[in-house]
């Protein structure tokens, strides 16, 4: 069977992720709407999940799958935790721009 | 080195990569930039989507299938629903001061910076990759690792998933006030 | 049988205590810490038999931390300073009612045991938990049954908490520090072995000294004690003085001379004379104290002072004289504070300014005060007297104006404690009445002054007991 | 030997058993059986000392007795051990003997206090330390029984507490005998890391053994030991205690601050002649503050109107004397003085107890006089003791007294005269005394006078023997033929002091001597029997005499340089030293806490300023990790 990355090369696949992890963390600094943040963060899980999932075609092992496996099953938590927060956020601010969460000021 | 793809002499595989991440990068752009929540959220399905499409390219079905299944389907409409649940519209963004900005262009070429420049000075890799030609990655083996060797962490992601859809319901439930 | 005996008998005796509630709660105590004489009694036994009651059990692993108690006759020495003066102060507030008494004796037990591991602990590691153990009992007991006004008590508690803390956290840092140059052994015979240059000794050296200094207490680090003293109820001040500031000095001979020689020999005249300033400073301090209980704090502030000095002289007679001290330090001032406790007990009240004319009414009480007034002086014949002597003599050899000025403490001593005598004792009678002595208080101050006199004139036991051990430590010392 | 450890330990412990039986029975036994108690255990070890002395005349060695070992010190081992030799047995024997009359005397004179039991404890406990003084083998067992006597005399100078006047001498002897005790501790110190023993003959051998000796030092611990001396003795600067010493009960007076405990620094100093030879640099200094001290304290008494205090600076001025004595290394003369001296002041003592107790309290020679006819016995044996220290001849003190101005002529004329002086006052004073006290008319209230009366026997008695004594005790040490001299001779290594020959010299430096103790009398006769002057009430005296009345205002400048300072800087560390280190650490904490409350104002809250912040940490480490190759 021939390896894909003899045809693409596993430098475009990190080149790929990085574009797509720095997408991501320039939404994050750049958005203040909080769902657009939220966004923003699934696209770097994406992007580290991509790296992952190269590497384990590289080495030719599960491991990495299994891990983008269970760190799926994460985010999915973690979506729906963090939108339900939101959600309750919106009701009681009314608002959900991250300017408004200042509850962490000393 | 970056491997810059002839495209004079492209193999399909290779077209097929570069249509993919070309729809990748652009739509995750999109999705930061579009000042609409429901476009960014369309434009981040499409980006799923093509990520999907790497991971096939990858021969990694399973995970290509659980993708879509879960950002594909339940994440986004997870968000579609949330934002619609706010009903928000692109006049309830304000801006950002400018400082904040540049401060995060800055940042993110900074990061950009770091990471290629660390990208670039890592050793090449050196010589082709011949597969052993063993099945890794199917559903079937896969499948099998994950019950044998990880069951523990596999029956723990089942209860950390109970306990987000516990946590959520609790979360979202409208406090009664005055009580 | 082994040394842990005694800290098992301690620790059950605690919780005990703590169930059998409180109307029995201090005979209950009282009968485990007699448990605990008895067996340290037994164990001296053994130990002068010959027998091996130390005990040294792997307890984790990764870092190599033991469970090892080391029973050499230093240690045992103090082990029994502490379980001899247990017995007496949980008797000596049996005049006194306590609100949760359950809590109070057990937290008395538990301070006990916690001090004999100290003096006990033969690995690095474990003597810091004793050493940080010992702390919290004594919190409890100064806050919560002290006296004076709580907001102040809290003040000054919680200042003797968080800086005794401050100071044994540096020490923890040189044990890490040291235990990575030992291969990740805490056992003190690894840490004696460690080969350090002078610097790193001199470093080792201070951040041990920051952490006795402030226990000790050697001035300036003494601020703490005066007002901890005065507002803690009296079993807790007998408890910081008598024992748990022994604790400070004995860690001196044990931990921080052994392991830092270079350090210790190369500073010696400072050390000495910050101790000698100690002795001198509170001796003048303690000459115009209102409070009965501050005066006799910075009483034992010049005392300390002086083992202090002793310890750091590096000669046997200054060690020998120091442990000699310590012990009798311990038993005068419990007698001390105990004293002063009996008249607070009739009069309410520790300002000297409003005692007085106490001897017409009680006599028996009187002289047992007086002697060990004169025992807190250093009158020949009384243990201190032998400590004292020795630690002078010490400090002579090292150089005549130590112990010219350290002396000034039997000038300066005799002042203010017959000035306190006088004015607490002395004079016409008193308008208020003062019952002599109850029959529990007169067996109290027995003990201690019959303690004090006998060894006063036949030492030989106890120095037979301390000597070989510190002749090994000295050894250490030396070994370069 | 056996029997040897048996006596000595009879000798020590039974004032000590003594001492236990009365303060743990006392009050019950009643105070006739409890006063008799005290006084039979002194007398035990009375004829304890005779069956001693008798075995030492005898035999003419020293025994030594061990008991166990003391204190272990690395290079020193000082046992419990005694030694009586010829000096601790001759000591023994009039601290015993006085002792036992004073307190015979004592059950008399103390029978109206209440706490009487405890005063006999005091009293036989001090005899119980003054033996352990005097036949201590080493310096440190001497040590025991000297702070011993000093918290006795602590305890009984303050016997009446009520009094904070009292008290307060009481602690004024007791701390000014530790500044000595330091001295003491130092010499011994210092004796102890030269020679490696503070065993008298151990001592003995090593210095006369000694080749390179180093002098300086020697001479610094002999005189660290002389400032020892100085406090127990009561000599400048250390005096002033003993003055103040008289506000016990005089019997105490008696014991204590005259025939006993102040003897102990000459005591000391016979004992270790073999040091003090070597140190002739402190030699010279012990004579001349010797001679200062009794030239100082015999003009002082001059002008004194208390009884007692008179007799107080007149013991100092004597004490004085016998350091000159010591001073000149003639310690046999020093020691014949000590005797002589404890007897007739002893007497003196006992005698103005008498007339206090007669008058009911009162102290003040201003208000007596006339007591002649009322209390003959006392009159007459004090009369004795006067001419004794007077220097009278064939009274005792005249031979004593003679024999160090005689050495005083040998060696030093100026001292000479200095001590000359100081007893032509002493015979002045004394019967400034006699006559204010005994002669004229009383000068005292009516009541007084009404009950003015004669002391029982118990009180005369003592009297009559101390007289006895005072008058022939002279006859141990006749010039020229010393059975004192020749008792003390293998105690020091010069053959018995060079005995003068009794020449022209001799003889006329005892006329001077003698004509002066007599123009010291005439005086006082024309000035207080003749003219029938009597001492100014306190606020008219004026000039020299108001100086000399307020003892040079030594108390006052002490009490200024020292006792002040010491105060005041108690004061000043206990305001704003200890304060300001209080704050200081405190400040610590305050400083911690101002740090976080700036610290926290970084916190603003805002979630993009936190992540922007954290993309750059995140750079920052990566780049460190990666790039900083």
């Amino acid at each position: 069977m021939d390896n894909i990355l003899n045809q693409i090369g596993i430098e475009n696949y990190i080149f790929l992720s990085v574009v797509l992890f720095c997408i991501g963390i320039f939404g994050v600094l750049y958005r203040r709407n909080a769902i657009i943040v939220f966004m923003s963060i699934e696209i770097m899980l994406n992007a580290v999940n991509l790296l992952f999932v190269a590497f384990s075609t590289y080495h030719q092992d599960a491991q990495g799958q299994v891990f983008v496996f269970f760190s799926m099953a994460v985010a999915a938590a973690e979506v729906a935790v963090g939108l339900a927060i939101l959600v309750s956020i919106f009701r009681n601010l009314g608002s959900i721009s991250i300017d408004n969460l200042k509850n962490l000021k000393g | 080195m970056i491997h810059i793809p002839d495209f004079a002499h492209a193999t399909t595989v290779q077209v097929i990569f570069c249509f993919l991440a070309f729809i990748t990068v652009i739509t995750a752009f999109l999705t930061i930039f579009s000042r609409n929540p429901i476009h960014s959220a369309i434009y981040l399905v499409i980006c799923f989507f093509s990520i999907a499409g790497h991971y096939l390219l990858l021969n990694s079905q399973f995970l290509a299938i659980v993708h879509i299944i879960v950002y594909s389907g339940a994440i986004m409409i997870l968000f579609l629903f949330t934002i619609m649940l706010m009903n928000l519209n692109e006049q309830r963004e304000v801006h950002r001061p400018r400082i904040t900005r540049l401060g995060a262009i800055v940042s993110f070429c900074l990061i950009c910076i770091v990471l290629i420049t660390i990208f670039i000075n890592s050793k090449p890799i050196v010589g082709e990759y011949d597969s052993s030609g063993e099945d890794f990655q199917s559903i079937k083996v896969l499948g099998k690792i994950l019950l044998n060797e990880y069951m523990v962490p596999f029956e723990f992601a089942s209860i950390l998933l109970l306990v987000a859809m516990i946590g959520t319901v609790l979360l979202s439930k409208k406090e009664k006030l005055n009580k | 049988m082994n040394v842990s005996l005694i800290l098992i008998i301690l620790l059950v005796g605690a919780f005990v205590t703590y169930f059998a509630g409180d109307k029995i709660a201090s005979k209950v105590a009282l009968f485990f810490s007699l448990a605990a004489l008895g067996c340290s009694v037994v164990l001296l036994n053994h130990f002068s038999a010959g027998e091996n009651i130390s005990l040294i059990n792997a307890w984790i692993n990764q870092p190599k931390i033991s469970f090892a108690l080391n029973a050499d006759g230093l240690a045992i020495a103090m082990l029994l300073l502490t379980v001899a003066l247990t017995p007496i102060i949980i008797f000596s507030s049996f005049g006194n009612e306590y609100k949760n008494a359950k809590a109070f004796y057990s937290l008395i037990l538990f301070m006990a045991f916690a001090m004999t591991g100290t003096f006990l602990a033969a690995d690095g590691l474990l003597y810091y938990i004793f050493w940080e153990l010992a702390l919290i009992p004594i919190y409890f007991i100064a806050l919560i049954w002290g006296n004076g006004d709580a907001d102040e008590r809290r003040k000054a508690v919680v200042k003797f908490f968080i800086y005794t803390l401050a100071g044994s956290l540096f020490m923890l840092t040189a044990f890490i520090y040291l235990s990575q140059k030992a291969n990740g052994s805490f056992l003190i015979e690894d840490l004696y072995k460690v080969e350090l240059s002078s610097c790193e000794q001199l470093w080792i050296f201070l951040a041990f000294f920051l952490a006795y200094a402030i226990k000790i207490p050697i001035i300036p680090f003494h601020t703490w004690q005066a007002n901890v003293y005065q507002k803690a109820p009296t079993v807790g001040t007998m408890l910081l003085s008598g024992i748990m500031l022994k604790m400070g000095l004995y860690s001196v001979i044990r931990w921080q001379l052994p392991i830092a020689p270079l350090a210790a020999k190369e500073y010696l005249y400072i050390f000495i004379a910050l101790g000698i300033a100690g002795v001198i400073y509170g001796s003048i301090v303690a000459l115009k104290q209102k409070d009965l209980k501050k005066l006799l704090a910075y009483s034992s502030l010049a005392h300390v002072g002086l083992i202090a000095a002793g310890s750091y002289t590096l000669t046997l007679d200054g060690l020998r004289g120091a442990v000699l001290q310590m012990i009798a330090h311990g038993f005068v001032v419990v007698g001390l504070f105990y004293a002063a406790e009996v008249i607070f007990r009739r009069f309410e009240t520790r300002e000297i300014a409003e005692l007085g004319g106490i001897r017409t009414q009680s006599p028996k009480f009187t002289s047992m005060f007086l002697i060990l007034v004169l025992a807190s002086v250093a009158l020949p014949g009384t243990f201190n007297f032998v400590g004292e002597f020795t630690v002078l003599y010490s400090l002579s050899k090292i150089n005549i104006w130590f112990a010219i000025l350290g002396g000034t403490t039997i000038i300066l001593g005799a002042y203010y404690m017959l000035r306190m005598f006088q004015h607490v004792m002395l004079g016409e009678t008193n308008s208020k009445t003062f019952a002599d002595v109850s029959l529990n208080e007169g067996i109290s101050f027995a003990v201690i002054i019959a303690f004090l006199l006998f060894f006063g004139l036949y030492p030989k036991p106890i120095t037979d007991l301390i000597t070989p051990s510190l002749e090994t430590i000295l050894n250490v010392i030396n070994k370069n | 030997m056996e029997m040897d450890t048996n006596l000595a330990l009879l000798l020590v412990l039974t004032p000590f058993l003594g001492f236990l039986i009365n303060v743990f029975f006392g009050k019950s036994l009643g105070k006739t059986v409890s006063g008799t108690i005290g006084t039979v255990a002194v007398a035990i070890s009375f004829v304890v000392s005779l069956l001693l002395f008798n075995q030492i005349t005898s035999t003419g060695k020293g025994i030594e007795v061990t008991l166990f070992d003391w204190i272990q010190i690395s290079n020193l081992k000082i046992n419990l051990g005694f030694l009586l030799d010829q000096l601790s047995v001759l000591w023994l024997l009039f601290v015993t003997g006085i002792g036992s009359l004073i307190h015979l005397y004592s059950i008399s004179y103390m029978h109206d206090d209440e706490n009487m039991h405890k005063f006999f404890a005091y009293l036989n406990l001090f005899v119980f330390f003054m033996i352990t003084l005097v036949i201590g083998s080493n310096l440190l067992v001497l040590f025991i029984g000297w702070e011993g006597v000093g918290l006795c005399s602590y305890l009984l100078i303050g016997f009446w507490h009520k009094n904070q006047d009292y008290n307060d001498a009481a602690k004024k002897a007791f701390i000014m005998n530790r500044i000595g005790d330091l001295g003491l501790l130092i010499g011994m110190f210092i004796i102890g890391s030269m020679f490696s023993t503070l065993d008298y003959a151990t001592l003995k051998t090593a210095i006369a053994g000694a080749s390179n000796l180093n002098l300086p030092l020697l001479s610094l611990a002999a005189l660290c030991l002389f400032i020892g001396a100085c406090g127990k003795s009561a000599q400048i600067p250390l005096y002033t205690w003993l003055p103040d010493a008289m506000a016990g009960p005089t019997p105490v007076s008696a014991l204590i601050h005259a025939a006993t405990m102040v003897t102990a620094g000459i005591f000391m100093v016979t004992r270790l002649n073999f040091v003090f030879n070597l140190a002739t640099d402190v030699q010279s200094v012990i004579a001349i503050i010797g001679a200062i001290t009794s030239l100082v304290a015999a003009t002082i008494g001059l002008v004194q109107n208390d009884i007692k205090k008179v007799l107080a600076y007149s013991t100092v001025s004597q004490l004085g004397l016998m350091f000159l004595a010591l001073g000149f290394g003639a310690y046999e003369v020093a020691v014949f003085h000590v005797i002589t001296h404890a007897f007739f002041k002893a007497c003196l003592f006992l005698g103005s107890g008498s007339v206090i107790h007669g008058l009911h309290g009162e102290q003040d020679m201003r208000n007596m006089g006339g007591l002649r006819k009322a209390m003959p016995i006392t009159f007459w044996t004090m009369l004795i003791s006067s001419l004794a220290i007077s220097g009278v001849p064939f009274f005792s003190g005249f031979f004593s007294k003679d024999e160090i101005l005689l050495t005083a002529f040998h060696h030093s004329i100026p001292l000479y005269v200095v001590g000359s002086i100081a007893s032509i006052m002493t015979a002045f004073y004394m019967f400034r005394l006699m006559f204010l006290t005994f002669f004229k008319e009383f000068r005292g209230t009516e009541e007084q006078k009404h009950h003015l009366h004669e002391s029982g026997a118990l009180i005369t008695i003592p009297l009559i023997i101390l007289a006895i004594l005072a008058t022939f005790g002279g006859l141990i040490s006749l010039p020229g033929h010393s059975w004192l001299n020749e008792y003390l001779s293998p105690l020091f290594t010069k053959a018995a002091g060079e005995e003068h020959h009794l020449g022209t010299t001799e003889y006329t430096l005892m006329g001077v001597a003698v004509l002066g103790g007599l123009l010291g009398i005439l005086i006082a006769y024309v000035k207080y029997f003749k003219q029938d002057n009597v001492p100014e009430s306190d606020e008219n005296i004026t000039g020299l005499s108001k100086v000399l009345y307020n003892k040079y205002y030594v108390d006052e400048i002490y009490d200024a340089i020292f006792v002040r300072s010491v105060n005041g800087l108690s004061r000043f560390f206990r305001d704003y030293i200890e304060t300001g280190l209080s704050t200081l650490v405190f400040g610590l904490g305050k400083i911690t806490n101002e740090l976080a409350f700036q610290g926290k104002k970084v916190q603003t809250g805002s979630i993009g300023l936190y992540l922007f912040v954290f993309v750059l940490g995140l750079c920052a480490i990566v780049s460190y990790i990666f790039l900083a190759k």
